[in-house]
């Protein structure tokens, strides 16, 4: 499926950007209801604490946190190729972008973890 | 000398046979020093199969009539050396991708250049045959943005190349759009405003995930994706400026 | 001139969206290098002018943003088009805003 | 079944999408916009023919100093005194509007003087720098910007559509319509019009190296010879000097490497490392076209060549980054086909380029056949012995223009529909059909014994004894074509009946390249006899003009008419127009 012609990095990056932007669209709803829903009622804070402790919350949240790491690199190597007016760097422009954005993905997942 | 017949080193060559409910076929081909891809296909349409279709004509890389996909990616077969491309003597030539098949290695080109037209592709005069030309700086910076994309041969392996083009069918791709851009820096137009319009449209400009597949494989070095950027952001100044 | 519109949101989204995301990934990072609890973090953030003008803005770019992406991936992944379409994704965006303004309510106030 | 035929009706049935072409579609629209234009053209529209693979540029007088009377007097001194001159003079008179046509109403880019001004190069045989370029790539320019407009004109396409017989009234009044081969189908297709544009090319591709575009294979000139049109200055096919030589197996070969690498300076070198162009010119490499390709065809002959059979271009010694430079879009391309150019050596070999000669046509594109019109070059008598470069696509884009005009006032006029000589369509179908009836053959091997003979007794030095061998040659190599036959099964996009077909054309017109130069016994521009190597009196030029009837091909030789200069004449003061021999 993966076609020849699509091995390159600006590719890699689109795709990257496209399934991270995904991701976060279905998780954010759910990370806004779960904040939302956590923090009502009385016992609010108590509720929360214990529930961000579980771990597979814990596991999502990290998550959501990488996607969006990753997905803003991608995304700030997009604005850059659109609105930066450079014209021939662009094949190195996009490999960087794409490099820069999964090093910062990991760089915080290593901070982090 | 050109002849390595004596030893026989053979090519394994599959080649799509058929429209678009076709399949590759296998044919061995003799490996020549100086062969290009369209040589292999010519070779098997002259030596092992007569009815074989495919398209060329000026053979040099200048009327982007030979494009195919070639062990996947798209590519001028007239200046494609075969020793740039067989994998382990291994070549998959098939046709161009995103265009409808006609028979073997031919596709219908009409939606290529009918998106072509679409994009208003075209120049709109502001003088007549009657008149000076307009003079023109060589270093305006407009002239050397639209110089830089005005040489495409209208292959359509960007057209190929670009994941978009096979996603929506209305999306007007890199040939087009670069082509838009060059009528868009051309001072000499009378309409650019009306050539921005056209890539504003659905499926225009603002359709191009600055993938830059295309840019990766056009062979005459050109850069749609720079291009097309330009149409955005041209396009929303005019959007910003009410003349859209 | 709907595509140009949206492509504008979509990207002007993404430009305030950028230093957004940045601060808050910085918070949540100086929040565990601090070793804060959630509960620490929350004290914060609580009656704060500040953080409730912060992540509204957050949510308003991110309502704008998110579902305009969406249309895209749908119209070329789907065979999904048309108007259906459009109120879907308007709908889409109608509930990240109401959650997401909800939850900034639930943290801030 | 196969021989079913659909029948389309158009006012105007344009042949061939070249320069000519497109030109022509459209300025029959500008001329009346109401008229039905159908272009039927073997490959894509604009994406085929020669037009589009132009390098050097297009020849107008414009600039300050320049004049349309110097233009005239290269083309006619470049000619040798051959041309017909009124048909130059329109071509160089013409060419000042068609380049400002060109640049302000179709958009083409041309390259600018700092100053804002166009640019204008040097180019071969010309007194002047008049050569308007896009760099080194002017056919696209040319031929895309064409192209787009006529897609918005609302022309007819007939794609890869091949004519294959101009039909006539049956009254014998005039051209009735056109009978084709849709490739794509397979099927046949008559289009009736009330006038037809001949306008698909030429193109000398029945020599071992050449380099016109695949689709070319002179079927335009066989088409007009039989019906009885007259054809002029045969003999002379321009032959470039430097193609590129990398074994009869490949499509590049016979491609051009620009004239620009010897007027830099480079070298061209024999077999044994030898320069040896000092020994036949004192220009050495930068001698003209003629001069050098006969040089390189003698050291050939005498078997001073290099493995594949030709000689060495060499640039190393301008030095290798800045040939790379200079010349970018050459060393791609050599470094594709697997040659480094900028340093090493490239073999080359002459390469058959062009055909000044053609169907006789009039000042208005009208031929001898009323409703039938030509423009390009599938006409003959512009150019004479030796076309000038630049001067190929100023003359398909002048005349396209003149022809869509007169045919557009020939319809005008009252032009109507005609009944077709359903004989000619019958015989047509029968050439066509002939070999799915047939059995047998081996096309590759005819094509290359035909290109072989050409090459061998056609081609850049001739005498009579190899002219009546290729005559007698060309007779058994039409014969074994008519018994070569293929297996008649998938007919639609079949290349290998187009290959069968073009093999017909290639042998129709070398027959009629062969007598004109047997005819003339002098050597003048492209035409070189060994046994008369002078050129005789200029006073005395005659062309060449042959016909086909049914005894077959008809040889005459014409007295040029000197109506606007005579030979010894200038129009130009203190100068007989002689223009300067270097090559670049
Ligand atoms: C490599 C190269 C470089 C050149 N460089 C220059 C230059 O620098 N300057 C210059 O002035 N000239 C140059 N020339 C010459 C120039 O290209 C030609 O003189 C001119 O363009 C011919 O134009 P045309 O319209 O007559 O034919 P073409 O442009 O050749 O078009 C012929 C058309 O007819 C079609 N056709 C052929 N047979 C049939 C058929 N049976 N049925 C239907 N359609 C048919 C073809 O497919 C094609 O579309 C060059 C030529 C070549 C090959
Ligand atoms: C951090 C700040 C962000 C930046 C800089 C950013 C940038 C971008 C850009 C430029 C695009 C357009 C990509 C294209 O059309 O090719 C995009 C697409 C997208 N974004 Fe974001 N974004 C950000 C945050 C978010 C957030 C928080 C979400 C989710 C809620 C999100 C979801 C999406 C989606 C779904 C797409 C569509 C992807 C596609 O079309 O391939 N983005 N983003
Ligand atoms: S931009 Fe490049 S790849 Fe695309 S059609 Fe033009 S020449 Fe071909
Ligand atoms: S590959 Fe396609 S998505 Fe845009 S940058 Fe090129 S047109
Ligand atoms: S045959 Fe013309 S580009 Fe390849």
């Amino acid at each position: 499926m993966i076609r020849a012609s699509r091995n390159h990095p600006g590719w890699w990056a689109a795709l990257g950007h496209r399934l991270s932007g995904l991701a976060l669209a279905l998780f954010l709803p759910a990370h806004f209801l779960v904040l939302g829903l956590a923090l009502e009622g009385d016992a609010a804070l108590d509720g929360m604490l214990a529930w961000t402790d579980r771990p597979l919350v814990k596991l999502a949240e990290w998550g959501l946190v990488m996607l969006l790491t990753l997905h803003l690199g991608f995304g700030l190597r997009v604005l850059a190729l659109e609105f930066l007016p450079w014209r021939d760097p662009l094949k190195v422009l996009i490999s960087l972008g794409a490099g820069a954005s999964v090093l910062a993905g990991l760089l915080f997942w290593i901070m982090v973890s | 000398m050109q002849d390595t017949a004596e030893t026989e080193e053979m090519l394994e060559v599959e080649i799509w046979r058929g429209a678009e409910d076709g399949a590759l076929r296998t044919y061995r081909v003799p490996r020549r020093e100086s062969q290009t891809v369209l040589d292999v296909v010519t070779w098997v349409q002259r030596n092992a199969e007569p009815a074989l279709a495919y398209r060329f004509a000026c053979r040099v890389g200048m009327c982007g009539s030979c494009a195919m996909q070639v062990n996947g990616k798209p590519r001028w077969t007239c200046r494609t050396h075969v020793a740039k491309v067989a994998e382990g003597g291994k070549l998959r030539i098939e046709p161009l991708a995103n265009l409808p098949k006609i028979k073997d290695l031919a596709t219908d080109m009409a939606p290529f250049f009918e998106k072509w037209a679409e994009a208003r592709g075209r120049h709109e005069p502001t003088r007549t045959r009657h008149e000076p030309m307009a003079p023109v700086s060589p270093e305006n910076p407009a002239r050397a943005a639209a110089n830089a994309g005005i040489e495409c041969i209208n292959c359509a392996v960007c057209y190929a190349a670009c994941d978009v083009v096979g996603w929506d069918g209305s999306y007007l791709g890199p040939a087009a759009l670069n082509r838009a851009w060059t009528l868009a820096n051309d001072e000499r137009d009378a309409d650019r405003c009306g050539v921005l319009r056209a890539v504003s449209q659905s499926g225009g400009c603002h359709t191009c995930h600055s993938h830059g597949s295309c840019v990766e494989h056009c062979p005459v070095g050109i850069n749609p994706t720079a291009g097309i950027a330009g149409l955005k952001r041209m396009t929303l100044a005019a959007l910003m400026r009410g003349e859209l | 001139m709907l595509e140009a519109r949206l492509y504008l949101l979509q990207r002007a989204s993404a430009m305030l969206l950028a230093p957004l995301v940045l601060l808050h990934l910085g918070l949540i990072l100086y929040a565990i290098e601090g070793g804060l609890s959630a509960g620490e973090i929350l004290g914060r953030t609580k009656g704060s002018l500040f953080w409730a003008g912060f992540y509204g803005l957050f949510v308003l770019a991110a309502a704008l943003h998110a579902p305009i992406g969406l249309r895209n991936i749908l119209r070329e992944w789907t065979h999904w088009r048309g108007r259906s379409l459009d109120l879907a994704t308007g709908g889409f965006a109608l509930l990240l805003l109401a959650l997401g303004l909800r939850a900034v309510w639930a943290v801030t106030a | 079944m196969s021989r079913d035929i659909e029948t389309l009706r158009t006012d105007i049935l344009i042949i061939g999408s070249g320069g000519a072409g497109l030109m022509a579609a459209l300025h029959a629209l500008q001329a009346d916009p109401d008229l039905d234009v159908t272009i039927a053209v073997k490959g894509l529209i604009g994406k085929c023919g020669c037009t589009r693979m132009v390098q050097g540029g297009y020849n107008v007088a414009l600039a300050p100093g320049d004049s349309v009377e110097r233009h005239f007097m290269d083309t006619i001194v470049g000619g040798k005194w051959l041309p017909r001159q009124d048909l130059a003079w329109k071509l160089v008179d013409k060419a000042v509007e068609r380049i400002h046509e060109l640049e302000n109403e179709l958009g083409c880019f041309f390259d600018r003087n700092p100053d804002g001004s166009l640019h204008q190069k040097a180019f071969a045989g010309q007194s002047f720098d008049r050569t308007v370029h896009k760099g080194d790539l002017t056919g696209i320019e040319i031929v895309n910007r064409l192209m787009e407009q006529v897609w918005a004109r609302g022309v007819n396409k007939l794609e890869e559509h091949r004519a294959i017989e101009l039909v006539p009234a049956r009254d014998g009044s005039g051209i009735a319509g056109v009978l084709l081969i849709d490739m794509r189908t397979g099927r046949y297709r008559y289009v009736e019009a009330k006038a037809v544009l001949l306008a698909s090319g030429g193109g000398p591709t029945m020599y071992l190296y050449h380099t016109p575009s695949g689709d070319k294979a002179c079927d335009g000139m066989g088409m007009a010879l039989r019906r009885g049109l007259p054809l002029r200055d045969m003999e002379m096919v321009q032959f470039h000097p430097t193609g590129l030589l990398a074994g009869t197996d490949t499509r590049m070969t016979g491609t051009v490497l620009e004239e620009g690498l010897r007027g830099a300076g480079g070298y061209l070198l024999n077999g044994d490392g030898e320069r040896f162009m000092t020994r036949y010119h004192p220009h050495g490499e930068r001698a003209t076209r003629d001069i050098v390709s006969r040089a390189i065809y003698a050291e050939m002959r005498d078997g001073r060549t290099t493995p594949n059979g030709g000689v060495y271009i060499e640039m190393a010694h301008l030095g290798p980054e800045n040939v790379a430079k200079r010349f970018k879009g050459m060393v791609e391309r050599c470094a594709d086909c697997g040659f480094d150019l900028a340093g090493g050596r490239v073999e080359v070999v002459p390469t058959a380029h062009y055909m000044m000669g053609g169907v006789e046509f009039e000042l208005d594109c009208a031929t001898a056949l009323p409703g039938l019109f030509a423009a390009g070059e599938d006409c003959g008598g512009v150019h004479g012995a030796n076309r000038l470069g630049g001067n190929g696509v100023a003359n398909s884009t002048v005349f396209g223009g003149v022809a869509g005009e007169s045919m557009a006032a020939f319809v005008k006029a009252g032009a109507s529909w005609k009944e077709a000589d359903r004989n000619v369509i019958e015989a047509g179908l029968d050439r066509a059909e002939r070999p799915f009836a047939a059995k047998g053959g081996d096309l590759s091997h005819l094509r290359e014994r035909l290109w072989r003979l050409m090459w061998d007794k056609v081609g850049i030095l001739r005498d009579r004894a190899g002219l009546s061998e290729a005559m007698t040659g060309l007779g058994d190599l039409r014969a074994e074509l008519h018994e070569a036959g293929l297996a008649d099964g998938d007919r639609s996009f079949n290349l290998t009946w187009h290959d069968w077909m073009n093999l017909e054309s290639q042998i129709d017109i070398s027959a009629v390249i062969a007598s004109a130069a047997l005819a003339r016994e002098d050597s003048r521009g492209a035409h070189y006899r060994e046994d008369f190597p002078e050129t005789g009196s200029l006073e005395e030029t005659r062309f060449t003009r042959v016909t086909q009837s049914e005894a077959g091909l008809a040889l005459e030789m014409v007295p040029v008419e000197f109506s606007i200069v005579a030979p010894g004449q200038s129009l130009i003061e203190d100068e007989a127009g002689a223009p300067p021999t270097a090559a670049e």
